[in-house]
């Protein structure tokens, strides 16, 4: 059973009045959501919402022009990307971005250089190939090589290397056969259950919500709506909006 | 005690001030063209800083003398020609712009020369070259004037040593291909049919900036010439006797840029190579004794030839400012009327209806000290 | 280039009157300034316009240097027969070179063309019965026309400006017409420009054909004024020289170009007296110049406007707000 | 005589193969094409000669400060110039690369002059004869050097962690980021590393072909299309692709025509272009 009422204390990530400007476009406008310790929160919206601007602002890649975001309590302000990710953000980037001309061991192995001491690397690589035992069958093979699905577990098992203390993911269904859709869900409801602090962003916000502990959702660049996910999955208007389309995207994606 | 110091300084800075006009009077210009930056830039250097000596020496001695017995300052301009014949265009444009310049020196290399010809002679400016292409005197320009024996002399010279003295009959000639290279070429072979009946048995080119000679020197011991004539710039020469050294070639090694460049160049390897040069350190005679030693107090080296001809040529010129002073007329006038000019590479002759002042030349041989031994000399 | 402003007006009456005051050797920066004009903006058309790299310009401008200079010369024939056969020459080997190699762009292109324009010069220098070698090509005539003697370096000044006017006058008609935007398309984004049914190799191909011709005329017009030609004066140091007026200027504006030749052939001219170290100090004006204004000195007054602009936009705390599309 | 020569080749070969191999790393990290690549070649020959030939320091000492300095002037050179370009309009970076060439070239010209010097052999002796070759001890130093280079950048890239994350770095930036990899960092040691390498084939050089102030540009360009042979990114084939320049040159020079040795090197480009434009060793990116 997930906690009714929010957990006590500073959440571990929080977003709040995010805007952000791009070339001249206002890409976001009003962005807010927060995760808590051992939360699995979901960010849902339309193609075109926000989703990823508003990841890459988490990660300090774009600049911001209003607004505020604070992981552990610390404003990220002039913190550099790959400062963050030392600090325990772990990334799961859209389009997978495996390197294709290193091994499966060798992403792996990048997964874990700036964060993770020699020793412990070892430990994690085999909790990560129990979690994805096709990873371990391919290990020697170029990442370049492997399938789509396979190369989503390889950047989920590459992040989970750094040992995050936040999960970043972007749209990890993408552009993946439905089969595999179903398999990466498994996986990430598996995550669920290991306490992993998890930020989800997809379009696919069905089976997002289904997972998810609690889901905000994006629109033209702004947060309409937050709540519980168990909640949002029946309202009405997300029904409407975000569910009838995101099951035709499914469809499309095959 | 303070405002007297003071007051001194302020008394010596305008008797200073005061004789500022005299030292501040206009000068006499003459001008130089050399190669400053890219290849060949070392002679280059070379040829500025033996101008800029006489020029100092001059000046040390109060400067130019004018025919009225007054002197005034000498000073040298000087513009780079980089090699090119655009570039020397412009150069020389702006030597010859400056109507203050009476006379000017270069350019060195025959490809920039030959093409800016016309600008010194539209002028009437008289044009002291180091150029050795025989064309650049062959056009009837009456303002050039060469103070270099030409390649038909010194290659004459070394056709002579190889197959007289040495009795060298089987010759292979390898050259630069650049016009330096390509006209030593055409006229050793010229003279080596003309005069001596022979052709060479095999003929190699290659590119100036080269590094690997191991294929040129592998297809002249192939060949097996008792005398290989290289006809090109230092450090191609220098990495070529090294090839074929390593390749054990035993024969002669004959070369046309055998100065003191490539003997830093090639060091020990320089032993035995001959070669004709237009003048050199080591010649015999008491002027050129004298200027060596000169040369060495100042610049700590041994002069090479490019130190002599332009060092000639300033004092030429101061000369017959001396005569008719400093005007581009009347040097030019003066000068084709001279019969003969002592200078330290041997006797000039202004008045050489071509232009061509010299014919001195001399073939050395490195010992085995790497001294260049003067083995003939040609007046 | 957009209208003519004043300041541009200014430019081209200062182009008319200022050198009948000038000193030869003024005036002859000024003929090469024009000729590299030509060349710049040749070059302008397939880098600028195209995005494509070229560092072997040199090549056509011998080409077409050497085939007005050849046929003049050995052959007798009048500069207005020469300079076409040397545009028709230079076009050929544009079509020649630009088939195979524009499969390429960015660095791969930057070193075929530099292949090109070495082996061109290669081949001058070696293939002496044709081109007469290192000794190169001379006595060159000055164009014949009627009732105007080219001898002088004045008339001949007024002859290139002429020519580089009409090029501009094509440059604007071509940049404007749908081959242009073709062009312009195929630089932006190349499979974007293919979906819009461009065929981007044959587009690419007749700008270098055109790129090359042009480069060819720049040639007889050099051949011609400086009247003796070798293989020393096309370097890949010249290739590199156009390039960098285009980029200085410039890159993708005419009058860029035309700002980037009188630059960058006048400058080491101004910089001589530094002696040793011009070339060093133009060096650094060219990262500087890349560093701190990308699009070129003709980009100056549009970034320093842009500047101002955003200050002032800072002050006022305002933001252009649109529809929010990442 | 061919294998005369095709030992000869290769020894002039190593060096355009490690130059290559520099410029390629530098274009894998940073995706800059670095036309002053062949200066570092410069400065570390110059560093070499005023050491060892100037102030007589034993070559012990000489070599780490000759490829020292090029690391030094790489890395600064990055910090300065290029990274403000990089990410920019790739005739930007290709402008940039040329002025920075200019500059250093011309420094080492007001220094030095445009005078060749020559360098003593980096071990006396004469040439060995093995089977009939005659080869150059300098000839052996230089394959030699080589093979232990290639083999240590072998071992930097496949165990080190700054290998490792110099690999993240040319195979994809942003990604690299986001694996914590400061990667401003990693381009910038990746500079110094290069220039480090393209010094070691200086101080290799400087006894073949002669120190002098103009030697970079020439030298890059013939690196440059080792590189492109090779298949442009590929580090064995940037090392290849310049052994067979070596080689190719020297057979050309031999059994083809002396006057047309070069026009063969660019003739091979653009056939391998042609036939096959992902060089002989294609890279995977």
């Amino acid at each position: 059973m997930q906690p009714e009422a929010p957990v006590a204390g500073t959440p571990l990530l929080e977003v709040r009045q995010l805007a952000v400007n791009f070339g001249g476009i206002r890409a976001l406008r009003d962005v807010h959501l927060d995760v808590r310790e051992g939360e699995f929160v979901a960010l849902i919206g339309a193609n075109g919402a926000g989703k990823t601007t508003t990841l890459k602002a988490i990660l300090n890649s774009v600049e911001i022009a209003r607004g505020e975001i604070r992981f552990r309590g610390r404003s990220t302000v002039g913190i550099a990307t790959h400062h963050l990710v030392r600090m325990g953000i772990g990334v799961v980037p859209e389009g997978r971005r495996v390197f294709p001309a290193s091994s499966v061991i060798e992403n792996l192995e990048l997964g874990a250089l700036e964060r993770t001491p020699k020793g412990e690397a070892g430990a994690i690589m085999t909790n990560v190939f129990d979690l994805f035992p096709v990873l371990k069958d391919r290990r020697t093979q170029m990442a370049g090589s492997l399938s789509g699905g396979e190369q989503q577990m390889l950047a989920m098992g590459r992040a989970l290397m750094g040992k995050p203390d936040l999960l970043l993911l972007d749209e990890p269904s993408m552009g993946l056969a439905p089969k595999f859709v179903d398999r990466i869900f498994e996986i990430l409801a598996g995550l669920r259950n290991t306490k992993t602090t998890i930020l989800l962003i997809e379009q696919n916000a069905l089976m997002s919500l289904e997972i998810a502990d609690r889901a905000f959702v994006i629109d033209q660049g702004k947060t309409i709506m937050s709540g519980k996910a168990s909640d949002l999955i029946d309202d009405p208007k997300i029904a409407g909006a975000y569910l009838g389309r995101s099951d035709e995207q499914i469809s499309h994606a095959d | 005690m303070k405002r007297r110091n003071f007051l001194s300084y302020l008394t010596a800075g305008f008797v200073t001030l005061a004789s500022l006009p005299a030292l501040a009077q206009e000068p006499v210009r003459i001008g130089l063209d050399a190669v400053l930056t890219g290849p060949g830039a070392n002679n280059g250097e070379r040829i500025r800083e033996a101008a800029q000596w006489a020029v100092d020496l001059v000046n040390q001695k109060g400067g130019v003398a004018l025919p009225d017995g007054s002197k005034r300052p000498l000073e040298l301009v000087v513009v780079d020609d980089q090699a090119k014949p655009d570039v020397g265009l412009s150069a020389i444009r702006r030597l010859v712009g400056d109507k203050s310049i009476v006379a000017f020196m270069g350019p060195d290399w025959s490809s920039v020369t030959y093409p800016t010809l016309f600008v010194g002679a539209e002028a009437g400016i008289p044009q002291f070259t180091s150029s050795v292409a025989q064309r650049i005197t062959q056009e009837g320009h009456k303002h050039i004037f060469r103070a270099r024996s030409t390649d038909t002399d010194w290659m004459g010279a070394m056709a002579d040593y190889l197959v007289k003295q040495e009795g060298k009959k089987k010759i292979g000639v390898t050259y630069a291909n650049n016009e330096f290279g390509r006209s030593g070429r055409d006229v050793f072979v010229k003279i080596l049919k003309e005069t001596h009946g022979l052709d060479p048995a095999v003929e190699l080119s290659y590119a100036v900036g080269d590094k690997d000679f191991t294929s040129v020197a592998g297809r002249l011991i192939q060949s097996g010439v008792d005398v290989v004539v290289n006809l090109g710039n230092q450090p191609e020469g220098a990495l070529l006797i090294k090839d074929l050294n390593n390749l054990g070639y035993g024969g002669l090694f004959a070369f046309n840029s055998a100065d003191s460049i490539f003997l830093d160049l090639a060091k020990s390897n320089a032993e035995g190579v001959v070669g004709p040069l237009s003048w050199v350190h080591t010649k015999p005679d008491e002027k050129s004794k004298a200027f060596n030693v000169e040369f060495q107090k100042r610049f700590n080296r041994d002069p090479i030839g490019h130190s002599v001809i332009y060092f000639d040529s300033v004092n030429m010129i101061v000369d017959a400012i001396g005569k008719v002073g400093p005007t581009r007329e009347a040097i030019l006038k003066y000068l084709k009327s001279v019969d003969t000019w002592q200078g330290v590479q041997g006797t000039y002759h202004p008045s050489a209806p071509t232009g061509d002042m010299i014919h001195a030349s001399v073939v050395i041989r490195y010992n085995k000290d790497l001294v260049p031994e003067v083995v003939s000399v040609r007046e | 280039m957009g209208r003519l402003n004043p300041l541009g007006l200014a430019v081209i009456i200062a182009a008319i009157v200022i050198p009948i005051f000038l000193s030869e050797y003024a005036l002859h920066l000024m003929i090469m300034v024009v000729i590299f004009a030509i060349l710049t903006l040749s070059l302008n058309l397939i880098s600028g316009y195209g995005g494509l790299i070229s560092l072997g310009h040199a090549g056509f401008f011998l080409i077409g240097s050497y085939t007005s200079a050849l046929l003049s010369v050995y052959q007798g024939w009048p500069f207005w027969l020469s300079a076409p056969m040397a545009i028709l020459l230079t076009a050929t080997s544009g079509l020649l070179l630009g088939f195979p190699a524009l499969r390429w762009s960015g660095h791969f292109l930057a070193v075929i063309t530099i292949a090109f324009g070495s082996i061109a010069q290669l081949l001058s220098i070696n293939w002496v019965f044709l081109t007469n070698g290192i000794d190169g090509v001379a006595p060159i005539l000055r164009p014949y026309l009627p009732g105007i003697d080219l001898t002088s370096n004045l008339n001949y000044y007024y002859f290139v400006l002429i020519c580089l006017a009409f090029i501009v006058y094509l440059m604007i008609r071509l940049v404007a017409s749908g081959f242009g935007r073709a062009l312009k398309a195929i630089k932006d984004d190349e499979t974007a420009a293919a979906c819009m049914g461009i065929d981007v190799r044959i587009t690419k191909v007749s700008a270098f054909v055109i790129s090359a011709a042009l480069a060819g005329f720049a040639g007889a017009l050099y051949a011609h004024y400086i009247r003796f030609l070798n293989p020393d004066s096309f370097s890949l140091d010249v290739s590199i020289r156009i390039f960098m007026m285009m980029i200085i200027g410039g890159t993708g504006s005419i009058a860029g170009s035309i700002l980037g030749s009188f630059v960058v052939y006048v400058l080491p001219e101004v910089l001589r007296p530094l002696q040793d170290y011009y070339y060093l100090i133009w060096g650094v004006i060219v990262i500087v110049v890349m560093l701190f204004l990308p699009g070129g000195l003709i980009s100056l007054g549009s970034v320093v406007r842009a500047r101002l602009a955003e200050r002032k936009d800072r002050a006022d705390q305002k933001i252009v707000s649109t529809e929010a599309q990442p | 005589m061919f294998f005369q020569l095709a030992t000869s080749g290769i020894a002039t070969g190593c060096a355009y193969a490690l130059i290559a191999l520099g410029f390629v790393m530098i274009w894998n990290t940073a995706s800059v094409v670095n036309f002053a690549q062949g200066e570092f070649v410069v400065i570390a020959m110059f560093v070499a000669l005023t050491c060892h030939v100037t102030l007589g320091w034993p070559l012990w000492m000489v070599l780490p400060l000759a490829v020292l300095l090029p690391a030094i002037v790489g890395y600064a050179t990055e910090r300065v110039v290029i990274r403000p370009v990089i990410g920019a309009a790739e005739m930007t970076i290709v402008t940039v690369t040329i002025g920075l060439q200019i500059v250093l070239s011309d420094a080492a010209k007001i220094i030095y002059g445009g005078q060749p010097y020559s360098f003593p052999p980096l071990i006396a002796g004469k040439p060995l004869s093995l089977a009939g070759i005659v080869v150059p001890r300098q000839s052996l130093v230089v394959i030699a050097s080589m093979i232990v280079l290639a083999i240590g950048l072998h071992f930097l890239s496949q165990k080190t962690s700054f290998g490792k994350r110099l690999r993240a770095v040319s195979q994809d930036r942003e990604t690299a980021k986001l694996m914590g990899i400061d990667v401003n960092r990693t381009i910038a040691q990746g500079f110094a590393l290069s220039a480090a390498i393209a010094g070691f084939a200086g101080v290799l050089l400087a006894p073949i072909i002669y120190v002098s102030a103009g030697l970079g540009l020439p030298l890059l360009i013939k690196s440059f299309i080792a590189a492109i042979i090779g298949g442009f990114g590929s580090y064995i084939g940037a090392l290849i692709g310049g052994l067979l320049i070596g080689v190719l040159d020297n057979l050309v020079g031999f059994y083809i025509s002396s006057h047309y040795r070069e026009v063969f090197t660019f003739l091979a480009l653009i056939l391998v272009l042609l036939f096959r434009p992902q060089g002989l060793f294609p890279h995977h990116r």
